[in-house]
């Protein structure tokens, strides 16, 4: 299963080890790790929760996967997300793509993270000292996903 | 009987995760669905002001407004997502 | 420093560990991780040797950061690459970039990929079952290069 | 004396990997020190020849044909590059 939910961390060497286990054809592996920032609209976060809405997210985030894998000349691709109450400098997100030649994993790899952005049902919820609030989308976001 | 969850700001918004509904037969779209919840008032007509940015799955699936919505369905009505 | 050549492998979570240790402001981490692929216009690869040009790598290598850290908002950047013998599935290179949002790392670090594999002095030589032959350098690699 | 680096292809080639070489006088570029070596002659005029994709390197920069080489400079010699 390319797509996986869970609140625990993940560890990027035994995850990129694990997805080109037995395929000698992989010469490249485009890896993004997102990490909870402790700056943030330059309020200090001290945690954050992750929320998702479960059915639909491993359907859209699969989704996605697929379309990457149509898109690109791709072997496989893996999604890691975590849920759940997270601090900062931890990890939050793992996508990882493999290829024969690096310029097809690198552009499958943003895709999935610019398409993981706006269209999986993922919030955040930041805990700062002045108490909780709901994180906005970003425009960015937008434009990063139209661009393809 | 049709489900409809809310999530994240709009849980905490309505004060409820999730609620079962008879919806009337001339309510079957999104828009409709959106029209009808906005009868509401209050919160509901608030949150789901036409200015507002409110996204809608059917069965799990991203929706439009003219999606159809239909017996047994799921309907999920959520802001813009922030994860990654 | 963020360059490092050898003949021992490396460990991805470890080395994007200590790349973003202490640093709080990261949120994005662009990781590239280079093969040795089992197939290589069609011949069977038994195993590579990696052979560079000390001195001028570390130099060559460390002038693609230093531009890669003017060109984009980047917090650090990391090159590793091994020399010596090397069989298929092993890892060859690893380039990783820290940033606070994905645009700017995912950029800087092809950007550092393509110039790498452009200008940094390191020469692959395959022993097949017919016999060595050194690696023809690919004009792919070039235009990569050439549209930064 | 100019240190003269040759490297992967070019060093199995010449079955040399550097040597010390006193340059005459009018050898005071890349250019002029390449043609200079095809007066060798052999694999040296084969694998230098201008057709041939040779990379050259002064003090350990990528160097052009009008680069000047002096006394004391090391020069090194490779074909195009292959790692990552």
């Amino acid at each position: 299963m390319p797509v996986r939910i869970q609140e625990h961390d993940f560890d990027v060497s035994s995850e990129l080890a694990a997805l080109r286990a037995g395929d000698k054809r992989v010469g490249a592996v485009a890896t993004f790790v997102g990490v909870v920032r402790d700056l943030n609209d330059a309020s200090q976060v001290s945690t954050l929760t992750l929320e998702h809405y479960p059915g639909m997210t491993e359907k859209a985030l699969a989704q996605i996967v697929e379309d990457a894998k149509q898109r690109w000349d791709i072997y496989d691709a893996l999604v890691i997300h975590r849920v759940g109450p997270l601090s900062p400098s931890d990890q939050i997100v793992l996508v990882a793509v493999t290829s024969a030649h690096r310029g097809e994993s690198f552009a499958a790899c943003q895709f999935i993270m610019d398409y993981l952005k706006t269209r999986a049902p993922f919030w955040k919820k930041e805990q700062t000292p002045e108490g909780e609030r709901w994180v906005e989308a970003r425009a960015s976001d937008e434009d990063a996903a139209a661009r393809w | 009987m049709v489900r409809i969850v809310y999530l994240a700001r709009l849980r905490d918004a309505f004060g409820k995760s999730a609620e079962q509904v008879d919806l009337p037969g001339d309510v079957g779209t999104v828009a409709a669905l959106l029209t009808w919840l906005r009868t509401r008032g209050g919160v509901w007509a608030h949150e789901l002001a036409s200015g507002r940015a409110v996204r809608v799955a059917v069965n799990h699936d991203v929706a439009q407004a003219t999606t159809p919505i239909g017996h047994d369905d799921e309907v999920a009505l959520f802001p813009p997502v922030t994860g990654g």
